[in-house]
């Protein structure tokens, strides 16, 4: 058994464009559907096509929580995926090579398969095929089955018969190869389940279309941008199947436009974008909050300011996505934090758009949507993790006689008619406008009508007090220190916090799902009785931890406590060991322990 | 049930100038709708920001005053959202060539069955005068005060090189023949371009010079022929009014729908199928 | 002599298309020529010609502060001028009014000067001409010159020569009638000086325009927006005469763009714009921010959010301009408070942008845009209120060898090359970069270049300590009680100070020119021993207070020290009374008298 | 002192896939420099965001790398800034025909001298193959996978509609060719279009049609004619290449000159007096 008796951090290094990265992703799939879990991750070399490219897959027994950090198992396809990989490579992990790549390496005491992939490959011909000749050698290694593998390449790769054939010969031929060198049992195998559980393997990408179709969305407008396209290249395989629509709009502008006019005319509608393109949808996002039009804007955040790193992670947005807009116009803001939640919090998003009639933006982000994970099969949604609420559409009555779309009323919300429904005629305004739609510019309009948009929010603060899902709070009760975070690093702060946990430390951690608003109530009472809160994040500024500052700083004051900030912006997730020592180095100037 | 233009009339009174020549482009547009005998919740009227793009809220039907430049893709939202639904796009030459100029040629790529109406007054109303992608070279404005040196885009022009599957140009001082235009636009499955102009009294009154040197096109202009569209639409002096170009091809609503009839049916669980492990 | 004897607060009330508008203009400028302050303000009809329309002019022996609150006269044009302001008239104000179109008025016993402008003007048929008619009477009723009257009209109406005549006769004829008939010395009379003090007579905007030509402006693109417009038509008109180069671009994300380009072949460049415009700008800020290259925008805020109420004033695009960017770049924000100031802080913002090669963004208001003011003439300006800082160009040794466009140094500030610099050669880049300015992905590359672009703003604001301009205060020093707010409110509140300390109340209050960075310490020192800041704007959310809690909450909360925030959205400036009733209030919550 | 095409090479390794189109480009660029003997210092290529927007990072003279579709406002501004340098703005069918496509026309018609080379390959490169405007109808990609029914634009119609002052084609597969256009339109006192059909070896391999359908103009077409290049331009097979328009009017830098000639010349103490009470 290896050093992690539950995971293995399995990583891949090679040439982008001699299938290192099929190599991952297969050898993923052939782990998951012998019922192990995985967590991926990997890198993208600034070449178009081709590279150097570090696959990382995780396996484990149970649900996987991030990629993990140093590699137990190297997969050196070639010799700059030994090199780079070096100073990442556990002190007793497991090298696996192509010894006609990485002549010799010296492993320092590690264990070191040596598999003639290359040699193999041009020995039936087929070069192209050493990667799934890895593949075949990696099954038997992690003690995986072959049928599985057969049927995993035929899945993904059966296209053309010929080719498929030679694959499925490269992979028997790793395998044998394996089989016959390599007898003894492998240190990091992973004990295979019987029957394994109900999963679904899921980028975060996936998983946000997918919520978004079980929440009705039927309209999606969007442009291609890294690494957001995923979602839209989802939706539109789908949408069509569901009677739902999907337009590759001219730019991202065009995209908000196009969903709000859908959603203008009763359709569920979204768009998905990166940093650049939220910058270019805000003037839209306006108009949606004036108008009291719902529509979702996935942010899958990317490395920035400007076009930055679009391949990399950060959670920079989140000022922009709080804060960005001229005026003051009603808004959500959502934070998955895992790709099953990505799953979910698009049913909320949708629930909130929908019913509030406002826009809805979730921030998801390079490395949670690219990832691939297994997560468990989602069921009842509706009443467990998400809520689904419905547009509210005017009575007959209403209709009947002075139907008014922009109604004043207690709670902010008004019913919204659909063209087409006789007696609901009425303008969507992005001008000012009193209650029928019309322009209107007096003083006090403006101010009742403001009033009433923001009413909004606080009808939906109140309603989400009671809904689980917006925010996640788990560790020792009422520990005396803290870590908040939001969104994607979530993982790595559970793994921390294990580890903490398993050498006794006592901590609890809060992740709240809705930003805006803010779960209020569930952060005070988080705060209450803590003396030191780490607020881990991907960006530069530390921008959730001065949004705690502000919103909390008379309940942090008053019972001093203090606010860490961890920020981080590399394009990198946080690795486990980060959160760790960051959380360790809390304790100790606190005077914790 | 016949219907009257006036139905179609909303209690809101236009802020427009007296003699602004959007008013005609209003009666037209009510006039048409009665000819055609719409249902008022049958009809959307999408626009953006300016003077011409204030029509929404003058008319009793379904409206959106959206953003300045945006009506393209909002009102190609709308219809795809609501395929039966007669979809109109007003604004004016701001709007619609200047920041909203980057929509125009996707909207009629897409041949999105929208009927877009262009208010040109060669100048942008709203903000008080100043030049926009039409006015001719050599205008003087308070942004321009040495007079403009851009060669002014030919709307009609445009929407030909665009593919646009119908293009017409009408005048408010001539409003029959603006009704009748605007009913085969409405019609028309597909993106349906018109130009009106329609001038600015009181900041680029063409009224007199329209009057002059706008005519009919030659009666026997083949709409079919998008290379003698493009000569005829090459011509200032007359400036041709009517239409100079009339193609069918399918609608972009039409083609989605017919995707979503080709797609392979599945159910969420089926769908979650495919992502098992 | 009136109520207030420094100042008087006439107010006129008509139809836009009966040239309402340019009676208050001409009758303004006669007094300013005759040496008086002023200081307008108008309301904007919803029509695009025509409407109801009210023109204030408030005039003043020393400089004007605000546009005041009620006015001390009132000028009918017609029966709505006379209803619509019936509310807002001071009880021993003064009326003057056409007969004929406000028929008995019920002046509740104050004083009437009935003017039959329309009978006048029709009887030598010209009836356009009743509100030179009017001029004329005021002319007569205020005490000004008719000589004066007469060049203002011959300079700006003197276009045609047959209706400069008539307007001239218009102008006597009213001028005869009131010395007729009123010959009586008139309550409100302000004394003019002998000998003027030079005075510049300027809008808001014209002043932003005149600061920018005087910084050396020599690029201007932009589009037009109200109220921002007269921006660009001041710098079209006289960029040109200075070698400059207007461009009227296609829209807001062509301006920012053609401006940064301009600034990266070493033009000094600018952009002006409003909110739904500031929006589309925000990705072209990101790169700005990215590629290092200076460049200024002006936002002059208006009622938002979306297209909301343009012509109205607001303040609602603090946080926008603030956070308003995906990722964290560098940034400046400034935030002039007076017409006067318009012109220093775009002298500052040019300082700053070239200087530290960042974008600027100036924050001005519909109110303070459009409003004309006299000011006192510029006089030397480096060194006093502004600090005239160029940009940082490579020296020939630095460009002879491995020129290296973003060196990293300990200032953040790297030089910067102008195309036509042998050695020069460089390429600016919005992805992220090295220090050549080739993109670079390494998680170690981005964070070294995160923190060598956000040392810029620190470097700025160590620098800006000893900018007198930075911050603006006075009042009692020291006072327990203060105002902090930012921008055009600033005339409001001095006056309401003004009639607190006549009152004997002790207050003191501190305006920020540069809002970011914020001048930490100067806002350190002021709360010091305060026991209540008000903090008014003009937006919905306090955007400003919330600044100062999230950025002082340690030092408030230390103290003890209480914010007030008093929000006002409504499209409409702060009334003296307003800020003055809060102020009143806050000091009795606080037990303070 | 005669330069070297490699003289304008910078020493960063394109990122470009072995085979891409855009290699030819960068080589005819660096001929067209060398053989009209510019100095580095002396030329600017602006880009957008795309593979072939990775340009400027490949060549030794200035550049800018901005955002995703505004290279042409963003070389308007250098140029206005630097109007004695050659300008050249570079970019995807992406990124100046869909999110960039409002500018275009504005650089026409103001005839801002720059050249402004679109790379076409009728796919968005970068993003790993999406439909772009330029894509035949019924392309399948990953984002399309019922196919594209949007009928592809034409920018060569394009830019002729918007009165651009030099239009060409030229293709990677023809680099003497491409660098004869070069020539001149870098030197072309106006706007200047080249869109160079470069094929995307990853996502759209086009090599071979293009070898296939293209051909030389007809000898004998009048570069003046305007209906005849519109014409031309709207035949498919064959896909003509050379210049299908070239004439000459002021250009925008030069008549800007022209105002400031014009405009009184002040001091700011005589403008401040203007403006005195
Ligand atoms: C993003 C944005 N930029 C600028 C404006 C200001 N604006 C309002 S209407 C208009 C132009 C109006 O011209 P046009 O579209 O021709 O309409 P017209 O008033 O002439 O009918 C402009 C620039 C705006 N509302 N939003
Ligand atoms: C505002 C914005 N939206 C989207 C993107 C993502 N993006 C980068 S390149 C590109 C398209 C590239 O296509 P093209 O311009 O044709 O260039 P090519 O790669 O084909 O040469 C897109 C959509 C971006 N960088 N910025
Ligand atoms: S300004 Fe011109 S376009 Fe606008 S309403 Fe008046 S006449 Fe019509
Ligand atoms: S993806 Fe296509 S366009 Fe991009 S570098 Fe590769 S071949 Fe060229
Ligand atoms: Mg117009
Ligand atoms: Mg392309």
């Amino acid at each position: 058994m290896g050093i992690n008796s539950r995971t293995v951090v399995v990583r891949i290094g090679g040439e982008a464009g001699e299938g290192t990265v099929t190599l991952g992703e297969v050898f993923t799939r052939i782990a998951a559907r012998d019922g192990l879990e995985v967590y991926t991750f990997r890198t993208y070399p600034a070449e178009i096509k081709g590279g150097q490219v570090l696959f990382q897959t995780r396996l484990g027994i149970e649900r996987v929580l991030s990629e993990g950090d140093a590699a137990d198992v190297l997969v050196a396809m070639n010799l700059k995926g030994w090199e780079e990989n070096l100073n990442d490579f556990h002190s007793q992990g497991v090298l696996i090579y192509d010894p006609d790549a990485v002549p010799n390496p010296e492993t320092r005491g590690r264990q070191a398969y040596p598999i003639p992939v290359t040699k193999i490959s041009k020995g039936f011909d087929f070069v192209r095929g050493k990667n799934l000749v890895m593949v075949g050698a990696l099954t038997w290694i992690f003690r995986l089955r072959l049928e599985t593998a057969r049927a995993v390449v035929q899945k993904s790769m059966g296209r053309h018969a010929e080719v498929l054939a030679k694959n499925l010969q490269a992979l028997e031929e790793g395998f044998s190869y394996a089989q016959e060198h390599f007898p003894e049992t492998f240190s990091y195998t992973l004990p295979l389940p019987e029957k394994p559980a109900e999963r679904l393997l899921l980028s975060g990408a996936e998983a946000m279309a997918l919520g978004a179709l079980e929440a009705g969305c039927r309209f999606f407008a969007g442009y291609p941008i890294t690494p957001a396209t995923t979602v839209m290249e989802t939706m539109a395989r789908y949408l069509p199947t569901f009677g739902g629509t999907l337009v590759q709009a001219e730019d991202e502008i065009a995209s908000i436009n196009m969903a709000i006019g859908a959603s203008y005319g009763g359709m569920k509608a979204m768009t998905a974008t990166s940093g650049p393109g939220l910058s270019l949808m805000i003037e839209g996002l306006s108009m949606a909050s004036m108008a009291e039009i719902p529509v979702v804007v996935v942010n899958v955040q990317r490395a920035s300011p400007s076009t930055g790193m679009p391949t990399k992670t950060s959670q920079g947005d989140l000022f922009l996505s709080l804060y960005g807009g001229h005026g003051d116009g009603p808004r959500f803001v959502l934070a998955p934090d895992s790709v099953k939640d990505c799953y979910y919090q698009m049913i909320n998003a949708f629930s909130l758009a929908e019913h509030f009639q406002t826009p809805v933006i979730v921030l998801s982000d390079q490395a949670m949507a690219s990832r691939v994970e297994t997560i468990p099969y989602p069921e009842t949604i509706c009443g467990v993790w998400s809520e689904c609420l419905e547009r509210i559409l005017p009575t007959p009555e209403e209709l009947a006689q002075d139907y008014r779309r922009y109604r004043v009323t207690e709670n902010g919300l008004s019913p919204m008619a659909i063209p087409g429904m006789p007696g609901g005629m009425y303008m969507a305004e992005s001008l000012e406008h009193n209650e029928y739609g019309h322009p209107a510019q007096s003083p006090e309009n403006h101010k009742v009508m403001m009033q009433k948009r923001a009413r909004i929010v606080e009808t939906a603060r109140k309603h989400l007090v009671n809904w689980d899902s917006s925010v996640r709070r788990w560790g020792v009760a009422n520990a005396k220190f803290g870590i908040m975070g939001w969104g994607s690093t979530r993982g790595a702060v559970r793994e921390a916090m294990e580890r903490l946990a398993a050498e006794g430390v006592e901590i609890e951690a809060l992740y709240p799902h809705t930003m805006l608003p803010m779960p209020d109530q569930a952060v005070s009472e988080f705060l209450r009785g803590k003396k030191a809160i780490l607020v881990p994040e991907l960006n530069f500024t530390s921008q959730f931890a001065r949004v705690i500052e502000h919103r909390y700083y008379k309940q942090l004051d008053a019972r001093d406590i203090h606010i860490h900030m961890l920020a981080k912006e590399e394009g990198v997730p946080f690795k486990i060991e980060e959160i760790y020592q960051a959380a360790r180095n809390m304790i100790q100037v606190e005077g914790g322990r | 049930m016949a219907r009257k233009p006036n139905d179609y009339k909303s209690n809101v009174k236009p802020i427009w100038c007296p003699g602004c020549g959007d008013y005609a482009v209003h009666v037209a547009l009510m006039r048409a709708f009665a000819e055609l005998d719409l249902a008022q919740e049958n009809i959307i009227v999408a626009s953006g920001i300016g003077c011409s793009s204030r029509m929404p809220g003058f008319l009793s039907t379904y409206g959106f005053h959206g953003i300045h430049g945006r009506v393209l893709p909002l009102a190609t939202g709308i219809k795809l959202s609501q395929p039966d639904k007669t979809v109109i796009a007003v604004g004016g030459d701001g709007d619609g060539l200047s920041i909203g100029g980057g929509h125009f040629p996707h909207a009629a790529r897409r041949n999105i069955e929208i009927a877009y109406i262009m208010m040109d007054n060669s100048i942008y109303g709203m903000t008080k005068g100043q030049a926009s992608p039409t006015s001719p070279e050599g205008t003087k404005q308070a942004a321009s005060p040495y007079g403009t040196v851009e060669a002014p885009l030919n709307p009609i022009l445009l929407a030909l090189a665009y593919n646009t599957s119908f293009v017409a140009r009408a005048f408010s001082g001539e409003l029959k023949e603006m009704v009748d235009i605007f009913k085969i636009a409405l019609q028309h499955p597909g993106f349906a371009f018109v130009q009106v102009l329609s001038p600015c009294v009181s900041f680029a009154n063409t009224y007199d010079l329209f009057r002059e040197i706008t005519a009919p096109l030659p009666e026997n202009h083949d709409v079919t022929d998008i290379t003698a569209a493009m000569q005829l639409a090459q011509s200032q002096a007359p400036l041709y009014r009517g239409i100079f170009h009339h193609s069918v091809r399918p609608g972009y609503s039409l083609q989605t729908t017919e995707i979503q009839q080709r797609a392979p049916k599945v159910t969420m669980a089926e769908l979650m199928e495919r992502y098992e492990r």
